[in-house]
């Protein structure tokens, strides 16, 4: 699934802005659907106090333009569900009032800080927090996507704290052992959002980097999985290497063409973060005036295309070297 | 001497794990640890060439880095790497108790080596929200702790952490076994910007090992909160010799992380 | 008529497959399953363009086969097609409840459509050891079933099979529900050598539904260990069409496996 | 990890039968050890009476030249643990009298026909089976990959056969919903033994195909795993691609260099099955007296390279030609 080395940096020729419909589809007599919609379109399939799962790892892979569309479109009262690593795509949710609760095992910008709005309101009091971990989120996403109900651990794995804070976390015998195994209730989120490198118009993506546990949420979520991409790619160009296809275009429902679709934050294999513009961020956020000015500058009321700008063709045009 | 004189705290807590570390083991390197990444592949390169190392979030073994990437979820991770599973996968080798070697940190790290990423004062209504547990909990299926902090002062290390993150020895002898967890797995090693520790096999509490040059023994007592084991060998920390350094510089962080964040 | 006039009974029963399957399923084809395979390209080809459908063994989306390789687990199933999962991701599919159309076999078929490929006779000491059920208790997870056979005889068609490997309708209406499964979701068609059937919605026994050309009611009869219930529409099974073999001499099965095993 | 596309095959460069050391290991001071075993020093790796896991799917992938040097060494009383679809490499082994208790989903020919000294001992009542299907064996090894104790199926996995006969389905009832809901034992064999395309010395592995359940099998294994390969690739040629690698190379204990170890199976992307050979040892197996003049003809006293000059040079490349 990883493309690590030159000769599978993606080609100018899948890059198309408008793709032909492939041969396969011409000829049958019905058309095969196509799962292409606009960014507006994709997050007004989420309703207000949704459970939405996010994917990306910390920096890497964040869907950063459909969480800047889902607060401009206000969606209110949703329950978060983080990979093990979540950063900016929650502390800007958060921040904006859209969240009602997070399951988080880890919400911070690694080196960079600690994450000023998932902070501020924690210390206040005003968000619930289910402490989670790395274990509960892949196990708990793994059983999700089997269907099953929980997942027992290993032994031994004791003495924690956030198994007593998270009410996912209860004990169970083992009816032919009579010990007791921690278990982690599986996690099935309504909506799955993750970001990749590339996707046919069918659905078929492909992460040019690490799938992080974005398959696995997208296996997981019970009524809608949303992709957004840096690149359209022709279903023909899926055909000729089906290996590379990360998280399969039947279990996917829309596919949203969102170009730098991960800034600040990276899209492996493409472009960097931008530290510059993250430090930026985390220094206007540590206060809440601070923030309301960024989110106007940069969130609100902004097209995709009109933030790129703003950001500068330069700028990016660094960060997709830098990044690969 | 020469540029062995002119190194910084992050490479000389560098040189310490890497010093420590066995051939043979496997180790896994979470988020933000630019020290234990570059001590793993400087450990390769000077006496565990059997040493296998995973960068955490891409899951990428033994890789070359040369740059040290900004984080181990980062692609350009893979460079030079063995193989790369998925996150997932890393996890069944840590629950399973396949992993020899962990890193990790704390904003706060008590006396038996347990570790607290949540918060700081009460859990409802923190004084201060930490980032999380992240992969913390899976310490309880680790074979070997190492800790590692450049901010080795009385916030971090306290009496008591307000949350167990990952357990170390917990209450102190008899704990882990309590919990079904061997007595003689859980932290060995402390590295911090002021000195190194580790814990006493009897009493499982933290043990001043070696003070960092120019690092007086007040000093260290002054910035940690609780009364620190003092061994009768209280020696001083080697300082990185020259070949260790030009690995970190010329073959690992060519691009001086380690320099930068000091 | 040309050459719709000289088709295979594999050819026909695949054709057969095809024409019952609805645009817009995901569809499942596991071990040893020609007929399926061809069927679910063909019907892509013809009516059913949003069909998806997962070559078991090694997991590849909507493959364009062109030849048809003599196994699901064979790596050059994967020509054309549009990705690739482990047989692990598959079963996350089928226990999640995703696949709607699965295609089974058995050395046992009874009249509710319960499928055996595990013994004839005492389970500890068999008259005949099948291989084994492979994936078929995932049936219980599964919408609709397609059974087919190219032994439509009375070894295969039983009064009750000796062993449950995949469900089907159990012991009759009611026995799903009793078990969790929803009623209305099972076995839906029965494509053999001689004939179609489907199931009766109210008591769930097999029944006939047209003829195979050239085949008599009495034949089918006499080659089924049960009572078919019959309806009063009785229609023959239309031959494969001109359009449809083409699609599947030229542009499928160009190796020509389905007039092989004939 | 699959390789369909032409520029994937492998480099007659990766091929030298004597690899240096690279690089990487030349820079330390310490020689990093090897992997690479013999074929007699790997089986001997196994006691009688172990449990060991066989992998590939059906008739690819299967490790056929180290199963007939498991006979040739007269390993007895073995415990099989086989993949969902298995073939001649656990016949072989029944027939020949290794194998006291085999647990299967599925052990026949696909379309060539079923098992013929499995039905024989089956029928006889002289094997041990227990009974399993496909979701028992993924679920089983991925819970014993994790350490877990069981897998606990979704609701609505009941009313077949094999959970009735087959110890290591068990019920338990979830406290938070008080449904009862079937369970899956995890798998956990003694030895795994899998078969891929390549390998380099140091265990790194590469599937040219699926890697079916062979990566579960090897991480759910207690005490050895054990990678046998048509082709050794060096160390440069695993770090120039890591993405390559389907199997890591820390958790595999011997690697055994062994072209042509599937056949009369299929190496995927290297070679097809061997319908001739295959028809004709089912033909002969369909008596025991057949099947002994089998095992006399291509088992027992021959090495793999008098196994390769048996069934002829000529033929394997015409295999080889055909099997990509």
């Amino acid at each position: 699934m990883f493309r690590g080395d030159e000769s599978w940096r993606p080609r100018p020729e899948g890059l198309a802005p408008k793709e032909r419909l492939s041969e396969e589809s011409m000829s049958v007599r019905t058309e095969r659907k196509q799962k292409l919609l606009s960014l507006e379109e994709a997050v007004s399939l989420i309703p207000s106090g949704s459970a939405v799962a996010l994917g990306g790892l910390g920096l890497y892979g964040a869907p950063m333009g459909f969480v800047r569309e889902m607060i401009r479109q206000r969606i209110r009262d949703l329950s978060l569900i983080l990979s093990p690593g979540a950063s900016m795509q929650a502390d800007l949710l958060i921040g904006a009032g859209c969240v009602r609760e997070v399951q988080c095992s880890y919400i911070g910008f690694e080196d960079l800080g600690l994450a000023p709005n998932f902070r501020r309101v924690a210390e206040s009091g005003k968000l619930r927090i289910v402490d989670s971990d790395e274990a509960h989120v892949v196990f708990g996403l793994r059983a999700g996507a089997a269907g099953a109900p929980f997942f027992p651990l290993a032994e031994g794995m004791a003495g924690f704290d956030v198994a007593r804070v998270n009410p996912n976390y209860f004990p169970i015998q083992d009816p032919r052992t009579g010990k007791t195994h921690l278990c982690v209730a599986a996690i099935n989120p309504d909506v799955a959002v993750i970001h990749v490198g590339q996707c046919d118009h069918y659905g078929n993506a492909r992460h040019l980097g690490s799938r992080f546990t974005d398959l696995l949420m997208a296996k997981a979520a019970k009524k809608k999985r949303i992709v957004t991409c840096d690149e359209m790619i022709d279903l023909s160009a899926t055909q000729k290497e089906p290996h590379l296809t990360s998280v399969p275009g039947y279990i996917v429902d829309a596919v949203v063409h969102l170009p730098y679709g991960c800034h600040p934050a990276s899209s492996p294999g493409l472009y960097e973060r931008d530290e510059q513009h993250l430090r930026s961020y985390l220094k206007r956020s540590a206060s809440e005036e601070g923030f309301r000015q960024y989110l106007e500058e940069f969130v609100l009321g902004l097209s995709p295309a009109q933030y790129a700008e703003k950001i500068g063709q330069e700028r990016l045009r660094l960060l997709s070297q830098r990044g690969t | 001497m020469g540029e062995s004189e002119s190194y910084t705290i992050p490479e000389l807590i560098t040189v310490c794990l890497s010093r420590h570390m066995e051939d043979g083991l496997l180790a896994i390197v979470g988020t933000a640890s630019y020290e234990p990444a570059i001590a793993c592949r400087l450990a390769q390169m000077t006496h565990a060439p059997n040493l296998t190392w995973l960068f955490g979030g891409i899951g990428a073994a033994n890789p070359k880095l040369k740059p040290m990437p900004p984080s181990t979820a980062d692609v350009r991770g893979m460079r030079g790497a063995e193989s790369a599973v998925g996150i997932d996968e890393i996890d069944d080798y840590e629950l399973a108790g396949k992993v020899d070697l962990f890193f990790a940190g704390g904003i706060q790290i008590d006396r038996y080596g347990n570790l607290n990423l949540v918060c700081v004062g009460d859990y409802d209504r923190p004084r201060l929200r930490g980032p999380g547990s992240v992969g913390l909990p899976f310490l309880s299926r680790v074979k070997k702790i190492f800790i590692f902090t450049r901010a080795h002062n009385r916030r971090t290390f306290v009496e008591k952490v307000d949350f167990v993150s990952g357990v170390g020895y917990l209450d102190g002898p008899g704990s882990r076994d309590r919990l079904g967890l061997k007595e003689d797995e859980g932290p060995a090693l402390v590295v911090t910007n002021l000195a190194v520790m580790d814990f006493d096999p009897g009493s499982k509490r933290m043990r001043l090992k070696s003070l960092h040059p120019g690092v007086s023994l007040e000093k260290v007592v002054e910035n940690t909160g609780f009364d620190l084991l003092q061994t009768s060998n209280l020696s001083t920390t080697p300082p990185p010799s020259d070949e260790e350094l030009r690995f970190i510089r010329e073959e690992i962080d060519t691009e001086g992380i380690l320099r930068r964040i000091a």
